[in-house]
């Protein structure tokens, strides 16, 4: 490869407390590339997700951006270095409706620095179409009474208003329907060809094999293995989520059993 | 029709006998916490003088806040009133409501509390500075420290928002800084409170074990004081002052733990008051006999000024008869009845 | 944009065909409105009820508390209040609380009176001095609260106490310091607009209103999105302009009450402070409903680490809602030294802040953060205000501190009531 | 159970052979402590570095700050401020407020005293209806809250200057009502145990306390769950022990400073209040640490809906929270009239409340709901009492109450910030 | 069928202020079987849920409990008819741990009346082997600190420490690992062995034909139809999601395109 991957991770350590959540983890994210990044539950992939945001500092390790590496000091930080994130616990403001909480922290504004209000309407509009929502009353209903699905499309949605180098979706689908969890996938690979660097974060493994490129796969904490897609079966990736091994690929036999917890 | 009463001073300039117009008088009166008589003595005897004078009287308390009685004076002269008696908070919500009220046309007369650069007609009182000054004079007569060439005292004062309680510590300091082998050990503000009185001499004391004399500005406050004496075994054998000549007051003063009280009779204020509100009303000027200063304007402002009377055991039946405090009040248990009984308080 | 959506999502937009005029667009816009409100979202009804009960109860049990003269001391006395109680709908959108605020005030405009008294500074000096010093108390506060992580309570207890004793000690012991008669601060709440002019400024709130309403709606049906018919909005204007001009006609009566032929001063016009709230007003809802800013604080308030990973700093917006409530509060103790016509060094202190928040509560804004709005201040405050002057007057005598406090608690609590029982509906 | 799980959970679990004694269990012990405070955990750790600190500076600043007299002093005007503070953490609890608990303290007592006094009631029926009133006062608020849905800002504002005016009316035009001599009333703050009874007392609570902990240990070793080595145990009776050897004692030196050789009554042992305390803290921690009401106490207050969802009856552990504040509002509103010796027509009016509030927090209880202990009330309440009580004496004069009013301020600042300091480490 | 359905509804409907969310409603659960609630994100699933948990109110219509007509007042009510449910927006008190979240409500206590801690944190751990759940440090964690499927597998376990006579699951495998969803759906059909009725709403059509005995599709808050596992195929059950309509099965055409929103 000769240009640098637009995210890498090296040697990453974060811990809250007692409690060590990732040791030394490296992982490497590539422009119009679709990244996954899978795991058991509890293996540290939202809190993975979360030091690239900014929302968690790292005790240790670099995270490099284009070959430079970088601290990471908040989201605002993060969303500088073009890092735009669905996080799996949505973080919607549930007093805001649908506009408002999709243009949160980018609210256009007129001329006169005004809210413009019928120009976000509209956008936001046309990007939940796109997402095939056929359910919201209106897009100036307040988030508080959305459904679970409709929630998880309004936080995709406004992920992908952006000009972004690097998305991030954590489960994004979970709470999907069937066609809506195809137009988020579909999304998803239509984000990569347009040469944005995207990790999805998913415990769907048909998802997982169908659209990514390379997978990382997180076990209690270290990253047992980053794989290419085509060099994989999904019984191995499995195996290397349940056991951080499989083969010869994943953690020395050691490695996964003394696993920090 | 109405006749000026001649005991007063106060006398007619003009014989009118045509009815008066308005017979409506507002009552300002400022809290209820400083002190008792304002939601007892005073109102009580107020409205007795009313009626005996058949006026319409309306009597508002402000329940400490200057904003309330601004609202209570626009709400009486809405009302009509003629006159309007205030008990000022503060010299300048005082002066706001009188300039108000002659913007109305209504006149106005400082009641106990002058207002200073206000504009009231008429300033009917105590001489507070005299009443300090009494407390002084008293508290070295106290049998606990008279006579002793050395005395250690603490002073507790009013509040500081109150100008009355500059003015009583401008006479009680008078007369004791210069009282010779007086030492004052420490000074604080009690605010008028007796949590806050407590806790403060609480601490001087702990500091000061050797007080003999403690001046505090009224009998609220000197009770938080002979709490903290008694657990000490010092009550009665320090001398304690007090104001005011309330039930608990006169009770320490009995039992002995209190030296004496100051008694203002509202009488002496509020029949004075009534009776020229009703000659004004009647269309009168009446001639003050005498006048005191506005400090801020240097206006001689035409006043009534009364004598209050210090209370001591010797003299403790006063407020009593006068029907100032009632015996109920005074003796409400057992043993204050034969105390009371043993004072020449007489059970009804 | 697919078909099958165009027709779920109706609501938000008709296509060129839809009636957005006539009776049926009326008739939908007036169903939508009373379906929104039967599902909770119930804006000001309540605390106008709640405003318009009460004052009917006043105006039965009391002789003259419609009177042009006691409109205008409710005016007068309110107006502190009010301007209070929208700086602290900042603070509580955030779900913080100011305790301090009334203090603030306070201590403020004692630094105005003294500087003007004392210093002989210019008025207009001592003005900025106070209101500067009330923004950085502001500021203060809030980067106590926002970069040192202490509770809002505990700093504003703090500084409750704290400004008590620095105005008491500015002020000293004489009880208050008094404002020169000519000073342009009393006149705030003791002079008055001529009439003519009360009009012309009526004339232009008015037209200002229907401007922005109309230019709204011509920017929707630009963008093609649904919009209020013009019914609607000619209907809101036109009660706008006849509150407005029952308003200013009463305040035009001469309020002198004196039947004095010696004086013949008049008391005629509304009272400057007027204008103050009703630019305070646009202002701040400007900035709450139309800026990014105003958008902010709202989405801070309901969710704070949403906020921050949309990128909003979350301390940034902290702080200014923190000197943007000390700011007003020193307005609001200018307002009060203005009615007062002087400043006590116990000003600002026991309920001031109590009766602003509870005004702020009333009227609908929620302690715990993100609801909440400007309107919300105005009528709450007016509600408390009427209760205090109603009554001051209700009850005399002896004891009628006692029972003022008594009967001030009861019909707060019934107007509050009353407001809980009408937005209750709200919860199925 | 799978080999592998245990393996993973073995903090919570050691199998028979783990060490859960010796030197090895202790350091593991130890460093998961620390561990844990690293992590957030702190416990009373701010509150009681704070107390500490500020105890040192006023006794530096302050001769005979820590003398037998004061610490007495310090006991008995903390008391009335711990125990409202006790109740007000119920409340807190449940993110809800009572702004009127320092005027239900006073109206309760006033109730009590006027019994006693005017109606000839005895102490106890004075003193059980005092309490009853108290009960009722909460369960009408608890049950507006709950059941009307008015924020309790707003009810018990509303009852703040609704007692305020009670009270004054029954007290009336007296002022105040003093209590007789030779009530027991007055003996809760001014009467001293014996000092054998007070050690006896001392090695009761020791000892109780000893048996619930190891108790609690062999229960959790029965059922196969991991324990505290009983080292550690030991370690912290023997502290219980100490520290309250060291009181006993001090409570036991004759505090009386008269020097005179006539009279030699003596002031020693505790205040019989602390007595009180002592069971009021352990009803109430047992209360809310080891019963099913207090679990829900603590779930209501940290996710209603959760609660509600898992049949929890909401709304009556929101009237009961209530109850128990202002109950503890009642004793406390007695507590201080046993000090003052009598129950003034301001009782529980001005700061009470926002004071014990403040305790509350400082001692480390949220006001937004969730999280808070009863030994936050006994912590916090001592330092704000010693911060008054430090306070009362440093400044003289005339003035003295404004700068003792800017002080007070700045220390409860100082305390406060401290302890944000000192808890931030918990946000990363 | 000789015996009442566990829990039948008739005709429900349920609006929130001018917003219909469920329209004449008919659905059966039978003991001992699996049913499946499918249906489009903001269907009204959920919403269905909470009216038979008594979190709302229906507006009209009747639930029927072993052929009682009931109304449900509230959640105690629905506790007391044997019901319980794991909410899809899962509803743990974040300031209380898994032991005590698992017990709430239901807390075991000693014959003094004081919780019985030691037997409910021993039961709360073997709920949660059960499941398969490994990351899980200590069941004295804060619930706040845990993982998106960490918490799914609280509010799962904490459903089945009851015996329950309906036993409703909100889309429980959402954020669920591979093995942890197996073990939910073993768990799924453990259950209704045991004679339960269990609800399964999940938009994992895979997971609905493994182990549901009858499906109910919902289609913009209307049955679309329900109907036995074994009469359909996975593509006609996406069809009645997707139109409301497949085939002869589903709602007429005017219906399906007229269905309340
Ligand atoms: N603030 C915190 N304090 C303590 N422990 C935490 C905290 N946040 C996360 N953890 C722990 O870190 C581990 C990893 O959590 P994380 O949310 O990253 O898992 P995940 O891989 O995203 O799991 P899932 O698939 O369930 O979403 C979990 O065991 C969790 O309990
Ligand atoms: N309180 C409410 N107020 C207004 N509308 C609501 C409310 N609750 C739900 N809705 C609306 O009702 C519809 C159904 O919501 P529900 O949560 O039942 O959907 P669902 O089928 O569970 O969807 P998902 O698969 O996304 O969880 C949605 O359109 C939602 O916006
Ligand atoms: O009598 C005193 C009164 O004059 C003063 O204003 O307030 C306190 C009282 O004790
Ligand atoms: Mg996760
Ligand atoms: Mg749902």
């Amino acid at each position: 490869m000769t240009s640098d991957p637009t995210l890498e991770l090296r040697g990453v350590d974060k811990s809250f407390g007692p409690v060590h959540v990732l040791s030394s983890v490296n992982f490497t994210a590539n422009a119009g590339e679709v990244t996954a990044l899978v795991g058991d539950n509890g293996a540290g992939k939202s809190t993975l997700v979360k030091c690239i945001g900014g929302i968690h500092q790292v005790d240790a390790g670099e995270l490099i951006f284009d070959g430079t590496p970088r601290t990471v000091a908040g989201p605002r930080e993060a969303a500088l270095l073009g890092v735009e994130i669905v996080y799996q616990d949505l973080a919607l403001a549930d007093n805001l409706d649908i506009v408002q909480n999709m243009f949160l922290g980018r609210e256009e504004v007129t001329r006169l620095r005004t809210l413009n209000e019928n120009s976000m309407e509209k956008l936001a509009r046309h990007a939940l179409d796109t997402l095939s929502v056929r359910t919201v009353r209106s897009v100036r209903q307040r988030v508080a009474s959305l459904s679970g699905g409709q929630r998880q499309t309004v936080a995709i949605a406004k992920s992908v208003l952006w000009q972004s180098k690097i998305v991030i979706l954590d489960e994004p689908t979970a709470a999907l329907g069937v066609v809506q969890t195809e137009q988020v996938l579909e999304l998803v690979r239509r984000l990569a060809e347009q040469g944005v660097a995207v990790i999805l974060v998913s415990h769907n493994m048909n998802d997982v094999m169908k659209v990514a490129d390379s997978i990382g796969v997180l076990f209690l904490g270290r990253m047992a293995d980053q794989v290419r897609r085509k060099d994989v079966t999904q019984t191995q990736v499995v195996e290397l989520m349940t056991a951080g091994r499989s083969g010869d690929l994943g953690l020395s036999p050691e490695e996964s059993t003394g696993a920090a917890v | 029709g109405l006749t000026a009463c001649g005991n007063n001073n106060a006398s007619s300039s003009g014989g009118s006998s045509a009815p008066p117009a308005n017979t409506k008088v507002g009552i300002l009166l400022p809290d209820t916490a400083t002190s008792p008589r304002w939601v007892s003595a005073d109102p009580t005897e107020l409205r007795k003088q009313c009626a005996d004078n058949k006026l319409t009287c309306y009597i508002d308390n402000a329940n400490g806040s200057a904003t309330t009685q601004q609202s209570q004076a626009q709400a009486l002269i809405n009302a009509g009133v003629g006159v309007l008696l205030v008990v000022n908070l503060d010299s300048g919500s005082g002066k706001a409501i009188e300039s108000l009220a002659q913007q109305h046309n209504v006149v106005t007369i400082d009641y106990d509390r002058l207002t200073a650069g206000g504009s009231a007609a008429y300033y009917v009182s105590y001489d507070n500075v005299k009443v300090g000054e009494d407390q002084g004079t008293a508290l070295t007569q106290a049998s606990e420290v008279k006579g002793k060439p050395a005395v250690n005292y603490v002073e507790i004062d009013g509040a500081p928002t109150d100008n009355n309680a500059a003015q009583f510590a401008q006479g009680y300091n008078s007369v004791l800084s210069k009282q010779p082998g007086w030492t004052k050990l420490a000074d604080q503000t009690g605010n008028w409170d007796a949590a806050t009185a407590q806790t403060v001499f609480t601490t001087m004391l702990g500091q000061h074990p050797n007080i003999n004399a403690v001046m505090v500005a009224n009998d609220t406050m000197a009770q938080s004081v002979i709490n903290v004496l008694r657990a000490q075994g010092l009550a009665g054998k320090v001398a304690v002052s007090g104001q005011d000549a309330t039930a608990g007051g006169l009770d320490n003063v009995m039992a002995g733990t209190q030296a004496f009280t100051i008694y203002k009779p509202v009488a002496g204020e509020a029949d004075v008051a009534i009776k020229l509100a009703a000659q004004i009303l009647a269309g009168q000027k009446p001639t003050a006999p005498t006048t005191v200063k506005d400090p801020t304007t240097g206006r001689e402002v035409p006043a009534y000024l009364a004598d209050p009377t210090v209370i001591t055991k010797a003299n403790v039946a006063l407020p009593v008869t006068d029907g100032y405090v009632t015996a109920a009040a005074v003796c409400p248990t057992p043993a204050l009845v034969q105390l009371c009984e043993a004072n020449g308080i007489k059970m009804p | 944009m697919s078909a099958q959506t165009d027709d779920l999502v109706k609501q938000d937009q008709r296509g060129p065909d839809a009636p957005s005029e006539g009776l049926g667009a009326l008739g939908a816009y007036i169903k939508d409105y009373f379906g929104r409100v039967r599902g909770g979202e119930l804006g000001s009804i309540p605390a106008l009820v709640g405003l318009i009960v009460i004052t009917a109860v006043f105006s039965l049990v009391h002789q003259g508390f419609l009177s042009a003269y006691n409109l205008e001391a409710l005016v007068i006395q309110a107006a502190p209040i009010i301007v209070m109680a929208m700086g602290l709908v900042f603070v509580l959108l955030l779900g913080e609380i100011d305790l301090s605020a009334g203090t603030t005030g306070g201590l403020c405009s004692a630094i105005t009176a003294v500087l003007i008294l004392r210093h002989g500074a210019s008025w207009w000096l001592g003005l900025i001095v106070g209101l500067v010093v009330g923004l950085l108390i502001g500021f203060g506060m809030g980067w106590l609260r926002a970069r040192i992580g202490i509770p809002s309570f505990v700093i504003t207890l703090a500084t409750f106490l704290a400004f008590q004793g620095v105005t008491l000690i500015l002020i000293g012991g004489q009880g208050s310091v008094i404002l020169p008669d000519n000073s342009p601060l009393i006149k705030l709440e003791n002079s008055f607009v001529p009439l003519w002019l009360g009009w012309v400024l009526l004339a232009l709130v008015v037209v200002g209103y229907a401007a922005i309403k109309i230019n709204d709606a011509l920017g929707r049906r630009r963008s093609g999105l649904s919009r209020p018919p013009f019914t609607v909005i000619a209907a809101k204007v036109a009660v706008l302009a006849v509150l407005g001009a029952v308003f200013t006609y009463e305040m035009g009566v001469n309020r002198n009450l004196s039947t004095n032929a010696f004086f013949n001063n008049k008391a005629q016009g509304m009272p400057w402070v007027v204008v103050l709230l009703v630019i305070l007003f646009a202002v701040w809802n400007f900035v709450l409903t139309r800026t990014r800013y105003g958008r902010h604080v709202y989405a801070v308030g309901g969710n704070d680490e949403a906020s921050r990973r949309a990128g909003i700093v979350v301390s940034r917006i902290r702080i200014s809602v923190f000197v943007i409530c000390s700011g007003m509060a020193a307005v609001s103790g200018i307002i009060a030294a203005s009615l007062l016509q002087s400043v006590q060094s116990n000003a600002g202190a026991g309920n001031t802040l109590l009766l602003a928040v509870g005004a702020a509560v009333i009227g609908g804004t929620s302690l715990f953060g993100g609801h909440g709005r400007i309107i919300d201040a105005v009528l709450g405050g007016l509600v408390v205000a009427v209760i205090i002057n109603g009554m001051s007057d209700l009850i005399q005598g002896a004891n009628s501190a006692g029972y003022e406090w008594v009967v001030t608690g009861a019909v707060l609590l019934l107007a509050a009531g009353f407001d809980a029982v009408v937005r209750r509906s709200r919860a199925t």
